[in-house]
């Protein structure tokens, strides 16, 4: 037992890896095996990524659960894992949406083998980002993790899939082209010529002017990914031609890597910089609560709406880090989690309601309540989440975030608090529109989610009541590391 | 024209010009060939020129010069013989026939 | 008969002996029956892959030490790059047995593998020329055969006039090489690479930097850097699968080995490297860009490999071990990814008449080989540099080692590069996984060649993952050179 | 049972119910509804416990529920005389409404859904009550948004419904914007919100006036979004779409008065700013009138009711305003009483008539069904302030403290008086005494017996309200005679003038048959003018079609048109780029010589000028 809790991290990262060799193994035929190894493997992160929650030690804000091997020691290189309160949530995130997106595609008949093959090829880049605590790593798992996202889109995909699938991956690999001067040049402006995160880190370099244009580039490069204003039109189209889990990994997980990397790289190693960008990422955040929503309202298909969304959300994210208070960065991560679960909850409700009634026109839906009084309850919930009602995870995120941003920048912050009625507006519109009203002919005898398909939701549910009610739950492991984190920018 | 270093060099840039332009400018593919020839036998000037002048021992310019010359012959064989081929499929040795490989 | 020299040499006898055994095959062909020239041809598959293996295997015996009074260092960096080019050249003789698709007269074979042989054992000579005649004569050996290579072709039509494009264009470069070089000689009085290399640091005149520059552009044509590398489009799209193959994937590790060679004259002068900047960016720049419209599979390969020069280039900016040892890994894995690449087109391309393949060709692979489907998609995402791939981690080195050369900027623009370059990766992944194909008959390929190339992937994989197996013997092999 | 605990069941009971229903809301519906009922008595029970053995100096008890550096929110009571007075109305309102609805909602399918959902906002209002932490008020604050949302929206197969429950959220949250706001920046001065702090803060008068006036004005803009003020008020009416007992406990009694309910308790912050004081005093008077006139127009019962309610709560913000908290409090308990009576009432009309148009019920019930006409009358009679019963004895107070704040306030409060008497009566005529009244039989139903039940209580508690201000006051910890009617003040003869005229003008145009048309009737422009709701809800329709639809047009613009066609173009930019670079291939090797050897001349030359 001893043995897998010195190396929990890289048998976490190890489930998908030797899910996908086993799969690859199988015939092409047996989807059924196919489908029971792959929820197997899911299953297996989820329970370690639970572990490691509870193992982690929420007193200190070093690196836990640290594995250090020497792996090319004359580039600098060397596989370090470890977690700490910053990513600890991150880890816990992936699993459930991993897991709860393999219980999702449950239905899934045409090519499975390929199919489960290339999730598990990118849920292992995502969990490799979230412990790997050296950008050689960081940078190989993050593109691992994108990769995939194109095949998965284009042969799975629904409403033009290869166009979106092309500029989806362009657009990110463009961000990624950006961060491989940056992570270079971290590692050799430097002078230490080492990929280690921490070193880099602790030697408070003066980075001086070139320390600007590195962070310039590793908020665009990762700020693509997360959503951020002017880059943002990939998501919607992604998701919209993406098949239901991937969107769910996708907008649930795949976001957060973008907001962790300016986090984990950007904060921690050039804090001054982030100093002088702070203003520019608050402005753009809220950009992005405003205008993500106001884009949404005037939406006529579910799931841009919900594509949207999250770049409206993935705002507030951005504007809790840029407050750079110790309220406003664990109201972001704690919003990088809860909107994770809800925009996955969101996906396999929309997912569900695609597959029976073949359409996401918001206006040839209606009163979908009593039909499938399930996905309507589950969907409202993730609304709900969206919108902000307290007892759901997102409340408390949004409500530190905007409280530290109203301390720390007024006009800013007051005008993102709009944000609240406009996200209220476009997700009751929807609600409104598709579940209530009366029920139509052509969704008579549709039916709603079998009990089969209901755990995975539930577990979404679930977590976000659960996190809504108890935040203490989130915040006491986020405290120290984020303390530190606050202090090293206050430099 | 001294006898010296200067006038060989000069001798030899002037063929080696002439052949690069022989290269670039004739029509003929054969006479593309010679061009090459003459910037080979410009390289040889060249080689015996400073093993004479300028190199303390002078042999390995010398031999230098032996191997550009067994090359060059064996360049011309190969050359030839593709000429050979092209006529062969295209029936003419006019560079102008040569352009259907494009894009 | 001392065994201790022939020891060093032993390689380049194996090869020798190859070529001389399918000399002597080229012999007995005289008679025009056909069933003893399809023995004949069989013969001589036979004979240039297993003495391409055996010579493979004793390039691994270490060896070091001088041959031919100094002019032939033989060492951990000769060594290394002799094993890749062997096996290269098994992995090309291997894809052109039976002439894959019946491109190469059957009459032609034993030649065909004769001039693969030689066109090796003259790159290998160049690897360890520490000596300009010697150097030259390598060089000029390997582009002779590999001309001839291409002329060889059976069916009528564009290979001519290729291979006579090819002819020209590398005579020309290579006489104004030699024009280089013998300046070069004129002005350090010695033909020894290292003696050339002390008279040029001691006064750098910008005669002898420009000679320096005029004896690269022979290594540079070969490598096919941007404004020397007309040649390799219509090269790749119309020659047999074999000598495309083999130009793609072994000449390119040579030149690279060559390249290494010759620059050690230059590493002093900032200059001549930041010129050699310019050239990476614009190839890399024009490759990608005019790799964006091809429609031929194999012609985007050669604007892909214009592409690649670009990037080694621009890595071998950092002009110390890291540099260097980072561009033969990048080599390596750059010889894996092509071989990966031609297993498919060879496969995929069986039965068709013309030498060309469009991408369409490759439409449904998914369906019809999911294997081969598998090798592609890692050979195309290797190209592309994805982890977990060694073009990922070979990159990575490559790029880090460009920075320590001051060249952040240029790292930005490799980075724009490759960016542009996955578009057209993922156009032939798409036709292979994404577009359907009317007949989804299973395409029937050789016994072997699907789990040769998953074997390869494996091992890209595999040294992408684990850099360190092989990088530490790279670096102390490098340091000897430099 | 310590007082904790009694607060623990308070909450917990209702939470738990709701939870329930949640998860076993199909297999057991009438599980769901006994187990509403059962946690309404003991929330009931809970409150008057707490209420009557309350320490002298209040109880209040926290745990840390989220805990940051800058901020940290503590979930927790805080028994004061205030909250645990406002908690027994909340209590014994809901318990009596649980009871009326089992019969309301006797045949709806979806019975244990309403009674889960009403348990839930039990549980915010009393979360909003009970709480010692500001950030746990706003936190059930949005909770009881959430639940009028459901509520509203109970039928929603209705799109009716659907829409009033959506308008209602939305412009609550509008309020709550104010709220946040507000609470923000008190946040950014003190390092936690609970109430003591703020409280003690606001008396160390700390702050410069623009900032306490700022927060001020932030907090009223959230209770004039729940409260339903002037311009936030327009959610009210349409929000009768929902069902009655919904319309009675949520929007007349115990929902809306949370704002007021907020406003008392953080009294002290309101005053301690003039302008503050006097704009709040201004607003809620010009709600009054403003809502006054609307409700003498209204043709709908339900609707005349609503408009009532908006302004009687003006009438309490008036209290709080004018500095009372005894009276606004008091209003805001008899209020509380009578309009729940009134609109349980209305219900029993609406169930027997099927239609909620007061000429309708006038014709087709009228007076055949007795406990409902009983319930209206009372009802009535306390709303117009008739002297003795409720309406007036806390009125009276309110109109006292509003006549120190000088004339321009106390007049505006007195011709709202009298047309609140107008109104009133009008609603007795029209419905009770209409002459062509078709004798239809009422087939009173077995579940009808619940509903006259609970009018009845009410009916008796209404009439005894009104005496009990005394130790309302005593137990607001004021003295007793703040409670106190000057019988003979020149105040209570103006009351009663305003009241002679109201009652006389409605019994001279209903009373007595005729056209019944009524004098406002008389000037068209003005008629359609109140009917319209001064067009207010012209003007947020308005709002929203050009402005949010237009931000959201201009947004799609930049969206579509700018960004998306900016990448896209890159895009296309390399391909043609590609395709340029692909034709400098052009097949003659003479040109790609000359273009290498040209390239090789100036890197040489290049390097000479290095």
């Amino acid at each position: 037992m001893a043995w897998l809790d010195a190396h929990i991290l890289t048998i976490i990262l190890m489930c998908p890896v030797v899910g996908l060799g086993i799969v690859m193994l199988i015939h092409n035929g047996k989807d059924l095996l196919i489908k029971q190894v792959a929820a197997v493997s899911s299953g297996l992160s989820l329970v370690l990524s639970l572990r490691v929650w509870a193992l982690f030690d929420a007193s200190t804000a070093e690196l836990q659960m640290v594995e250090r091997v020497a792996w090319l020691p004359s580039a600098g290189i060397n596989y370090i894992v470890g977690v700490d309160g910053l990513s600890l949530a991150m880890v816990l995130l992936t699993g459930i949406v991993f897991f709860t997106g393999v219980l999702t595609m449950w239905e899934l008949t045409n090519r499975v083998k390929e199919y489960f093959a290339f999730t598990m090829a990118l849920v292992a880049g995502v969990f490799g980002v979230f412990i790997s605590q050296d950008l050689f790593f960081f940078f190989l798992f993050y593109e691992l993790a994108v990769l995939p996202m194109y095949l998965l889109i284009a042969i799975w995909g629904s409403t033009r899939r290869e166009f979106a699938a092309m500029k989806l991956t362009l657009f990110l690999l463009a961000g990624s082209a950006l961060l491989f001067p940056a992570l270079i040049g971290l590692a050799h402006y430097s002078g230490l010529n080492t990929f280690d995160m921490t070193l880099l880190a602790e030697a408070d370099t003066d980075w001086g002017g070139m320390g600007l244009i590195l962070f310039g580039f590793i908020y665009v490069g990762f700020g693509v990914l997360a959503g951020i204003f002017p880059f943002h039109t990939w998501s919607p189209i992604g998701h919209v031609a993406a098949p239901t889990a991937v969107s769910m990994l996708h907008a649930g997980v795949l976001m957060k890597l973008g907001a962790y990397g300016v986090l984990r790289i950007g904060m921690i190693i050039l804090p001054e910089a982030m100093g002088s960008w702070a203003p520019v990422i608050a402005v753009l955040a809220l950009c992005n609560i405003l205008y993500g929503a106001f884009v949404a309202l005037g939406q006529t298909d579910l799931k841009y709406m919900i594509g949207y969304s999250s770049v409206s959300h993935m705002g507030v994210v951005m504007l809790g880090l840029a407050t750079m208070t110790h309220a406003g960065i664990s109201g972001a991560i704690f919003q990088m989690f809860a909107h994770g679960i809800m925009t996955a909850l969101f996906f396999s409700c929309v997912g569900h309601i695609y597959d029976r009634t073949h359409t996401r026109e918001i206006s040839r839906l209606g009163g979908l309540f009593h039909t499938m009084p399930r996905a309507s309850t589950l969907f409202i919930i993730a609304g709900m989440a969206g919108i902000g009602v307290p007892c759901l995870a997102s409340f408390w995120a949004e409500f530190l975030v905007f409280v530290a941003a109203v301390k720390t920048w007024p006009i800013i912050g007051i005008l993102a608090i709009c944000g609240l009625v406009a996200s209220a507006l476009f997700v009751l519109r929807v609600i409104q529109k598709t579940f209530f009203g009366p029920p139509l002919e052509a969704w008579k005898d549709l039916p709603d989610i079998s009990n089969g398909m209901l755990p995975a939701r539930l577990i979404l549910a679930g977590t976000l009541l659960v996190f809504g009610i108890i935040p203490g739950l989130m915040l006491t492991n986020l405290d120290e590391s984020v303390r530190a984190l606050v202090a090293v920018l206050a430099g | 024209m001294a006898d010296d270093l200067n006038t060989y060099l000069i001798i030899s840039c002037a063929l080696f010009a002439i052949g690069l332009f022989g290269v670039l400018l004739r029509r003929n593919l054969v006479a593309m060939l010679i061009g090459v020839e003459l910037m080979l036998n410009a390289v040889i000037i060249n080689l015996v020129a400073f093993a004479k002048f300028s190199a303390p021992e002078p042999v390995t310019g010398q031999v230098f010069a032996l191997f550009v010359i067994g090359i060059a012959a064996a360049e011309a064989a190969v050359g030839l013989s593709i000429v050979l081929a092209v006529h062969k499929s295209r029936g003419s040795i006019s560079v102008d026939d040569l352009q259907e490989l494009a894009g | 008969m001392d065994w201790g020299l022939a020891s060093l040499f032993l390689p380049e006898l194996a090869l020798l002996g190859t070529a001389l055994g399918l000399f002597v095959v080229t012999t007995t062909v005289g008679g025009g029956e056909s069933a003893d020239l399809r023995r004949a041809g069989a013969m001589a598959d036979r004979v240039a892959f297993f003495g391409a293996v055996f010579a493979a295997l004793l390039a691994l015996v270490p060896a070091e030490g001088q041959l031919f009074f100094e002019s032939y260092a033989v060492g951990g960096f000769s060594q290394s790059v002799k094993l890749l080019l062997c096996l290269g050249l098994a992995g090309s003789a291997w894809l052109s047995r039976g002439a894959a698709r019946g491109q190469v007269s059957v009459r032609d074979r034993p030649e065909f593998h004769l001039f693969l042989t030689l066109a090796t054992f003259g790159m290998a000579m160049l690897t360890s020329a520490t000596e300009l005649v010697g150097f030259y004569v390598g060089l000029e050996l390997s582009a002779y055969c590999l001309y001839l290579l291409v002329a060889m072709t059976r069916r009528e039509g564009d290979h001519a006039e290729a291979a006579l494009k090819y002819f020209i264009q590398g005579a020309t470069l290579s006489a104004v090489a030699l024009f280089g070089m013998s300046i070069l000689y004129g002005l350090s009085g010695t033909t020894s690479i290292a003696g050339i290399g002390a008279a040029v640091t001691a006064e750098p005149t910008t005669l002898a930097l420009a000679a320096v520059l005029l004896s690269l552009v022979g290594v540079l044509f070969k490598l096919a850097v941007f404004p020397f590398h007309f040649w390799a489009p219509d090269v790749y799209e119309v020659a047999n699968d074999g000598a495309a193959s083999f130009i793609a994937a072994a000449s390119k590790v040579g030149a690279i080995a060559a390249l290494l060679r010759l620059l050690t004259l230059g590493l002093g002068h900032d200059g001549l490297f930041w010129i050699l900047g310019g050239l990476a960016v614009a190839s890399m720049t024009y490759g990608n860009l005019a790799a964006l419209v091809q429609k031929d599979l194999k012609r985007l390969l050669a604007y892909s490999g214009v592409a690649q020069a670009g990037y080694l280039l621009m890595g071998l900016m950092g002009r110390d071990e890291a540099a260097w040892s980072a561009a033969i890994y990048y080599g390596a894995a750059y010889l894996g990814l092509l071989l990966l690449c031609f297993i498919v087109v060879v496969e995929v391309g069986r039965g068709r008449e013309d030498a060309r393949l469009p991408i369409s060709a490759v439409n449904g692979l998914y369906k019809k080989s999911p294997m081969l489907a598998m090798v592609l998609l890692v050979g195309l995402l290797g190209l592309a540099g994805v982890p977990p791939t060694a073009g990922f981690t070979g990159k990575w080195l490559l790029f880090k080692a460009a920075l320590d050369g001051g060249a952040f900027w240029l790292i930005l623009v490799a980075g724009i590069n490759n960016t542009i370059a996955i578009y057209y990766y993922l156009i032939v992944l798409k036709a292979a996984y994404v577009d359907d194909v009317e007949d989804p008959t299973p395409l029937q390929t050789s016994p072997l060649g699907p789990k040769l190339g998953v074997a390869i992937s494996l091992a890209i994989v595999l040294f992408g993952v684990f850099p360190q197996w092989v990088m530490p013997r790279l670096l102390d092999a490098v340091a000897a050179i430099l | 049972m310590t007082l904790n605990a009694w607060a623990d069941i308070a909450i917990g009971a209702p939470l738990a119910v709701f939870f329930a229903m949640l998860l076993g809301m199909r297999a057991w519906p009438r599980a769901v509804v006994g187990l509403s009922l059962l946690s309404a008595l003991a929330v009931a029970l809970a409150t008057w416990m707490m209420a009557l053995n309350l320490p002298e100096g209040g109880f209040t008890s926290s745990v840390p529920w989220a805990v940051t550096d800058d901020f940290s929110v503590s979930f927790g009571y805080r028994l004061t005389g205030l909250s645990t007075a406002m908690a027994c109305v909340v209590g014994t309102i809901h318990l009596l409404v649980q009871v009326y609805s089992v019969g309301y909602m006797a045949d709806d399918p979806h019975k244990a859904r309403f009674f889960g959902t009403l348990s839930l906002f039990a549980t915010a209002m009393l979360g909003i009550v009970l709480s010692a932490d500001l950030a746990q008020t706003f936190i059930a604050w949005e909770l009881v948004g959430l639940a009028s949302y459901l509520l509203i929206g109970f039928w929603n197969a209705k799109p009716a419904a659907a829409q009033a429950a959506k308008k209602a959220f939305i412009m609550t949250r509008f309020g709550d914007l104010g709220l946040f706001a507000g609470l923000a920046l008190m946040v950014s001065r003190l390092g936690d919100l609970k109430i003591d702090t703020v409280l003690l803060a606001v008396e160390a008068n700390t702050w410069e006036p623009g900032f306490v006036t700022a927060i001020g004005l932030c907090l009223l803009c959230g209770i004039a979004g729940k409260s339903a003020q002037f311009p936030l008020h327009t959610w009210l009416p349409d929000a009768m779409e929902g069902p009655t007992p919904v319309s009675s406990l949520l929007h007349s009694a115990t929902m809306v008065a949370a704002g007021v309910y907020l406003f008392a308790l953080l009294q002290p912050l309101f005053l301690a700013s003039e302008f503050t004081a006097t704009f709040a005093l201004g607003l809620a008077v010009f709600t009054a009138l403003l809502a006054a006139t609307v409700a003498c127009v209204e043709t709908d019962m339900k609707r005349v009711l609503a408009w009532s309610s908006i302004s009687q709560l003006s009438f309490m913000l008036m209290g709080l305003a004018a500095g009372s908290q005894v009276a606004g409090f008091f209003h805001l308990v008899t209020h509380a009483g009578f309009k729940c009576l009134l609109f349980l009432s209305a219900g029993l009309f609406i169930h027997a008539a099927h239609t909620g148009d007061l000429l309708a019920i006038g014709r087709k019930v009228g007076r055949s069904a007795p406990v409902a006409a009983l319930g209206l009358v009372v009802g009535c009679v306390a709303l117009s302030g008739f002297p003795g019963f409720a309406g007036f004895m806390s009125k009276e107070l309110v109109l006292h403290a509003v006549h120190e704040q000088g004339m321009v306030f106390y007049s505006g409060a007195l011709l709202t008086s009298a047309l609140t008497a107008y109104y009133a009566f009008r609603l007795v005529f029209l419905a009770l005494f209409d002459p062509e009244r078709e004798s239809v039989e009422a087939h009173p139903s077995a579940a009808l017996k619940w509903q006259q039940g609970v009018v009845v209580i009410l009916a008796v508690l209404t009439l005894g309200i009104g005496w009990t201000g005394g130790d309302l006051a005593r137990h607001l910890g004021a003295s007793a005679d703040e409670a106190h009617i000057h019988w003979m003040s020149s105040g209570v003869a103006f009351a009663m003038v305003a009241l002679v005229l109201g009652a006389g003008l409605a019994f001279v145009d209903f009373g007595r048959g005729g056209e019944r048309a009524g004098s406002f009737a008389k000037f068209p422009a003005m008629h359609r003018f109140f009917a319209s709701g001064w067009g207010v809800d012209a003007f947020w329709r308005t709002f929203s079609d050009v402005g949010i639809a237009g931000l959201t047009r201009l947004a799609l613009l930049i969206d579509r048109g700018a960004i998306d066609r900016t990448v896209d173009g890159t895009g296309a930019a390399t391909k043609v780029l590609g395709g340029v670079a692909a034709r400098m291939q052009n097949g003659r090797v003479q040109l790609y010589l000359s273009i290498a050897l040209g390239l090789l001349a100036t890197g040489l030359l290049a390097l000479g000028a290095m």
